[in-house]
């Protein structure tokens, strides 16, 4: 089985432990491995955009260096931690007055802008094939409508994420249509949820992510699916009647590998 | 050995101000072949060329060196001068003491050095120079116009109404290019059609003009006066001839999918199609994408109603080469795709549409019969937004947008601002916009009109994000003058696309050696003072291809564009630069290294025989130069191993021989 | 524009990598801000006062913290000025200060529910402490 | 007058005539200061410049060589300059294998509009020809016994 190192975040160790496991047992069935990367920190939940902030991205860099190193592509399912780790991926390489001052504090770890950061998402669409992915369903999501939430991680900057177009989306969409199920696409699929301004200001995150649900509704779907616990949290604590779950969780049910409670 | 006078001008105190002048003229008098010297306030007034003239007769001069200005102030001057007085003009040089001299430097004792030097040097020169006589080539009587559009359209007539043949290549079945699918013009607003089909038809009937629709430029050879071109006549698999245009095969024809590219796609055409009524030539055309007779063999109906028997299934590809004398470029523009630019949801909503889509909606003869009604349902919008600078003035990546304004945008949107309001008062019309900019005859005044008589809500800001909500557009959009957000809750939106140069120029650019700029659009030889000519010879510029502009503007330089073909037509001869390459038969080897690097095809290889020391003769291959072609940069000179290749006027020995003089 | 101002201003465009002159001022960044309503400057006020060195109600401003840097302004901005980054680096001005930390780890648990993701605590304390 | 003893390096400028040759004239349009020590030759295109020409420059005492044409695709005659920049690339090897210092040759790119550029460009190459001091002779072993 072909391993892939992985960043899991700290999140997925916690309070989004569906995330991570759904997502470790969808990629057994797939037949690829999920292997933790060593002695991973916390990406810090954002990317901080000022040139000088460097030690809030060493945990990411030496995330990175581990991959380099190993010449492996580094894997993230949660978007916050790929948007950082990308990020910092993209100033690594970009900025060589950046990439000097980060080397300089990582003795041994320095990084030289050679990994490959992927999300689950990619690596489904551009390893496995979506195509791979739908052969190997058994619970087919038939008639289940479900809207994708992009939020704002994975898909800007465009510049560096480069993952889909960032106005229209289709890579969860895709991934919908493997499993079976039918995807709904409304207009706020790609707007925040209000993130973590939901720390300090409850009802202005309540605000975006009524929005973004009920946008949702309105175009018929009844599941929403995103990759951001962050995302999950402010959608279902605002949440009127359309369930969020991760994708991972879907894909897992799928692939007839969820465990046996929703069997 | 050359008789060489020397002239060294003072160019009042310009020169003279810093370099002994006096001296210099004493110093030259005993170069090596110098037999007069002398120096004077002007050399270039009428008193200055006499003495020239007069010291050539005197003293039997072959050769002269004006030590002066720079050679690109007062090279032909003094040409001229040596001609009147019987001298060949290229037996004269000039020593640039003024600008690389007397101006660059302060001190009198330097200055007169160097001013010695470059005028030995020039002496050295002129020692070795020949008399040369520069080519003449005929010059065809036919101009080439590329692209039917009203660019092409003014520039054929034009030039055809002065008396010369002109042929229009046309890439599409019709000419008329993008104004034929426009409504109105600003800032009169009379219909498009009706002020360009009058044109049309004045080029089918004109006998100077010849129209091949429905063909592509294969190659164009040549050069000014001479250009060879080869088109390609696309199979239309109707004969064009025989075909009266009378539309039945287009009713006929039981493929009625094919999206209809005049209306933007907005409805379907038959798989044979003329595109629109007034289309010169009015002749069916056959789509070999959608025809099920091409594709499978089986149908032929439109065989069967066509009562001139005009179809013709077997029809080929045909090659047409003729001479040109000129060749103008017209190839037009297109709106930008918005697939980069979803936020706008151009791709999620039908109700999003470009401007020039919008133009077909309100056009009588466009999908709706002129009904301005919502692509999705066909219902009548009430609330519209306009959104400007869609791709223009757009730095952010290149992939995106265009740096550059495309000028046209603010005119147009005013215009379907006031049509619409003039039209459908019941409707609301939003422009969102970052500047207006209308400069123009009455352009302001336009716009102003719309804002103050129709009420058209102008809105200093932008759109951010169109959300398609049920059959509404949600339009989120900042009005920066009142700080505010706006959320608007449209029914249409309309997207001023940036313009770019139509995808076949660059093409067209490299098989004319004409030059573009970094967006594709071809570059004109002086940006201010030949803006209608490329820097290729014999190549002109009609229209948007050479930048955006509006109607007004594309027809005055398509009108210029002709004015200058019919300058060149109007010659029967056209003199060349005699500074040429020129191959030593003898030391030839025939290698073919000057072929490979010569950037215009100048050179040619033949075969001659040659007397061999022993009275037997050999046939051996050597190269020749087409002088007509050549334009003397002289890259085969330096490519050639056995030094077999030299160039007329800057000869090796010639450049050696400066070398020589500047070191000693 | 004092020699203290133009500091200030020179360091948050240094830091931001931003270059405000780039600015046409179409105001799309604004027309696309989710935050607008929570905002009391925007993001094109940002941009045209940054580099006006108009600072000082910028750093006393609440806008700096709700700003939730989506990036849709950055993504949108037809020009590449980036209008986010310049707010982050002007919230660095402010935060950098000695004692003037928004947002403090003693302020966290008053703040928390149950469900709040570890994602939600270390983005703020990142965002809103030195 | 002052007396300067200083070494003065002769210097030979090939200019083409499109952009490098007018380039110069606008230095001297706008009085743009340059040393005298600089001559220059005009041809049609750098690329009529054969290295030959610049081995005899050597041979004859030159103490540096410079050779200007238009900005890469700016060519008048389209590719000429390329054809320079490949071979100068090849004879500056060349002549550094020779022993003569990479400082004395120069290929510099300056457009009609650049003049203030072409003095700045003869101005800094007068100076670093000069701070190398007189060049040794190039000889052809030919005329040796």
């Amino acid at each position: 089985m072909k391993k892939v190192a992985y960043f899991p975040g700290c999140t997925l160790r916690t309070k989004a432990k569906d995330l991570d496991k759904y997502a470790k047992d969808s990629a057994n069935a797939l037949g690829f491995s999920l292997e933790e990367i060593e002695n991973w920190q916390c990406c810090g939940g954002v990317f901080t955009t000022s040139k000088d902030e460097i030690a809030t991205k060493l945990s990411s860099v030496r995330a990175l260096a581990y991959a380099e190193k190993n010449n492996q592509i580094l894997l993230t399912v949660c978007s916050a931690c790929h948007n950082v780790i990308k990020q910092t991926d993209n100033a690594m390489r970009n900025d060589s007055e950046f990439a000097s001052h980060v080397n300089n504090y990582l003795k041994d770890e320095t990084y030289h802008g050679t990994a490959r950061v992927m999300h689950y998402l990619e690596y489904l669409r551009d390893e496995v094939g979506f195509d791979n992915v739908a052969q190997k369903v058994v619970n087919s999501l038939k008639g289940v409508k479900i809207g994708a939430y992009y939020g704002c991680l994975l898909l800007r900057p465009n510049s560096v994420m480069q993952m889909d177009d960032p106005e229209n989306p289709r890579i969860i969409e895709d991934l919908i249509k493997a499993l079976g199920a039918e995807p709904v696409i409304y207009p706020y699929r790609n707007e925040c949820c209000g993130g973590y301004v939901a720390l300090e200001d409850a009802a202005s995150a309540k605000k975006k992510s009524v929005s973004v649900l009920e946008s949702a509704k309105q175009a018929g779907a009844d599941i929403v699916v995103t990759a951001c616990p962050l995302c999950k949290y402010n959608l279902e604590k605002n949440a009127s009647d359309v369930k969020v779950v991760y994708f991972t969780e879907l894909l897992a049910q799928a692939l007839g590998v969820k465990g046996d409670e929703n069997e | 050995m050359q008789r060489i006078g020397v002239f060294v001008c003072w160019c009042g105190s310009n020169i003279a101000g810093t370099v002994d002048v006096q001296a210099v003229s004493d110093a030259l008098k005993n170069e090596p072949g110098v037999v007069f010297s002398t120096n004077y306030q002007y050399m270039c007034s009428q008193a200055g060329q006499d003495i020239i003239k007069q010291a050539i007769a005197e003293h039997k001069l072959t050769g002269i060196v004006v030590c002066s200005c720079s050679p690109r102030m007062h090279e032909a001057t003094f040409r001229k001068t040596a001609a009147a007085a019987g001298l060949n003009p290229y037996m004269v040089e000039i020593a640039n003491i003024r600008e690389q001299c007397s101006w660059v430097h302060k001190d009198m004792a330097t200055g007169t050095e160097k001013a010695i030097i470059l005028g030995k040097a020039a002496v050295a020169k002129v020692n070795l120079n020949a008399p040369l006589t520069p080519g003449e080539s005929p010059v065809t009587k036919r101009a080439l116009v590329i692209g039917g559009g009203i660019a092409g359209i003014q520039t054929a007539l034009d030039i055809a109404e002065a008396g010369f043949p002109v042929d229009i290549v046309e890439k599409k079945p019709t000419i008329g290019g993008k104004m034929a699918q426009l409504d109105k013009t600003f800032p009169t607003l009379d219909c498009a059609a009706c002020i360009l089909t009058p044109k049309m038809v004045d080029v089918a009937q004109n006998e100077n003009i010849r129209i091949f629709s429905y063909s592509e430029i294969e190659e164009v050879g040549g050069f000014v006066g001479n250009f060879k071109v080869k088109i390609r006549k696309k199979a239309r698999y109707v004969k064009e001839d025989i075909c009266t245009g009378c539309g039945i095969c287009t009713e006929k024809c039981p493929q009625k999918k094919v999206p209809n590219e005049f209306n933007m796609g907005m409805d379907n055409r038959r798989a044979v199609y003329i595109p629109f009524a007034q289309a010169v030539p009015k002749v069916a055309t056959i789509d070999p994408n959608y025809c099920t007779m091409l594709k499978t063999g089986k149908c032929g109906i439109c065989s069967k109603v066509c009562t001139a028997g005009a179809i013709d299934y077997t029809q080929k590809d045909e090659i047409i080469e003729e001479n040109y004398g000129a060749i103008v470029a017209a190839t037009g523009f297109n709106p930008i795709s918005m697939d980069k630019f979803d936020e706008y949801a151009y791709n999620q909503s039908k109700d999003v549409i470009t401007s020039l889509e919008f133009e077909r909606l309100t056009n009588a003869a466009g999908p709706t019969a002129g009904k301005l009604l919502r692509p999705s349902d066909g219902k009548h919008p009430h609330t519209i937004v306009f959104v400007q600078c869609v791709g223009s003035r757009c730095a952010a990546c290149a992939e995106k947008g265009k740096e550059y304004c495309s000028k046209i945008c603010c005119m147009y949107t005013a215009k379907h601002a006031m049509l619409t309001r003039d039209k459908y008062p019941d409707t609301e019309v939003y422009v969102f916009y970052i500047d207006v900019r209308t400069p123009g005859k009455a352009f302001d005044e336009f716009y102003r009109r719309a804002v103050e008589e129709y009420g058209v809500h102008y809105i200093k800001g932008m759109v951010g994000k169109v959300f398609p909500e049920g059959d509404k557009l949600m339009v989120r959009a900042s009005d920066l003058l009142a700080n505010k957000q706006l959320n608007i809750q449209a029914d249409l939106v309309v997207l001023a696309a940036a313009i770019e140069p139509d995808k076949s120029a660059r093409s067209i650019a490299t098989m004319l050696t004409a030059s573009m700029d970094t967006n594709d659009f071809f570059t004109e030889a002086h940006p201010k003072l030949r803006p209608v000519e490329s820097p290729t010879a014999g190549v002109f510029l009609s229209g948007t291809c050479q930048g955006p502009k509006d109607i007004p503007e594309t027809v005055s330089q398509a009108s210029a564009a002709a004015a200058k073909v019919i300058g060149l037509l109007a010659k029967d001869k056209l003199t060349g630069n005699p500074c040429v390459a020129q191959p030593n038969e003898l030391m030839c080897n025939g290698c073919s290294s000057c072929e490979r690097v010569c950037p215009y095809g100048a050179i040619t290889y033949i075969d001659k025989e040659f007397r061999m020391p022993d009275r037997t003769t050999a046939i051996r291959r050597i190269a020749t130069v087409n002088e007509a072609v050549c334009q003397g940069c002289g890259a085969c000179t330096v490519a050639c191993p056995s030094g077999a290749m030299d160039l007329k006027g800057f000869a090796s020995a010639q450049i050696i021989a400066e070398v020589d003089a500047i070191c000693k | 524009m004092n020699k203290e101002t133009s500091k200030i201003r020179d360091e948050i465009i240094r830091s931001s990598g931003v270059n405000p002159k780039k600015c046409m001022r179409c105001g799309k960044c604004t027309a696309t801000c989710p935050a607008f309503d929570e905002m009391e400057y925007h993001p094109h006020q940002f941009v045209y006062m940054v580099e006006n060195g108009d600072i000082e109600p910028l750093m006393q401003s609440k806008s700096l913290y709700k700003c939730l840097t989506c990036f849709a302004c950055v993504d949108r901005c037809p020009r590449g000025v980036e209008p986010a980054k310049l707010v982050e680096s002007v919230r660095l001005a402010v935060i950098r200060k000695q004692g003037a930390n928004h947002l403090t780890s003693d302020d966290i648990p008053a703040l928390l529910d149950e469900d709040m993701p570890q994602q939600a605590i270390v983005s703020a304390l990142r965002k809103y402490s030195k | 007058m002052q007396i300067n003893n200083e070494f003065k390096p002769k210097i030979v400028a090939f200019c083409c005539n499109w952009c490098s040759y007018a380039g110069a004239d606008l230095a001297g349009n706008n009085r743009l200061a340059y040393p005298e020590n600089v001559k220059i030759i005009k041809v049609p295109c750098s690329c009529r410049v054969n290295p030959i020409f610049i081995l005899r420059a050597f041979q004859r005492g030159a103490d540096g060589v410079i050779i200007c044409g238009c900005h890469p695709g700016d060519c008048h005659y389209t590719s000429g300059n390329y054809y320079t920049r490949r071979r100068m690339a090849l004879l500056f090897s060349m002549l550094n294998y020779l022993g003569i210092e990479k400082e004395r040759i120069r290929l510099e790119w300056v457009s009609a509009a650049e003049g203030a550029k072409f003095a700045a460009t003869m101005n800094d190459f007068t100076s670093a020809v000069a701070a190398l001091g007189e060049n040794k002779r190039l000889e052809d072993l030919r005329c040796k016994k």
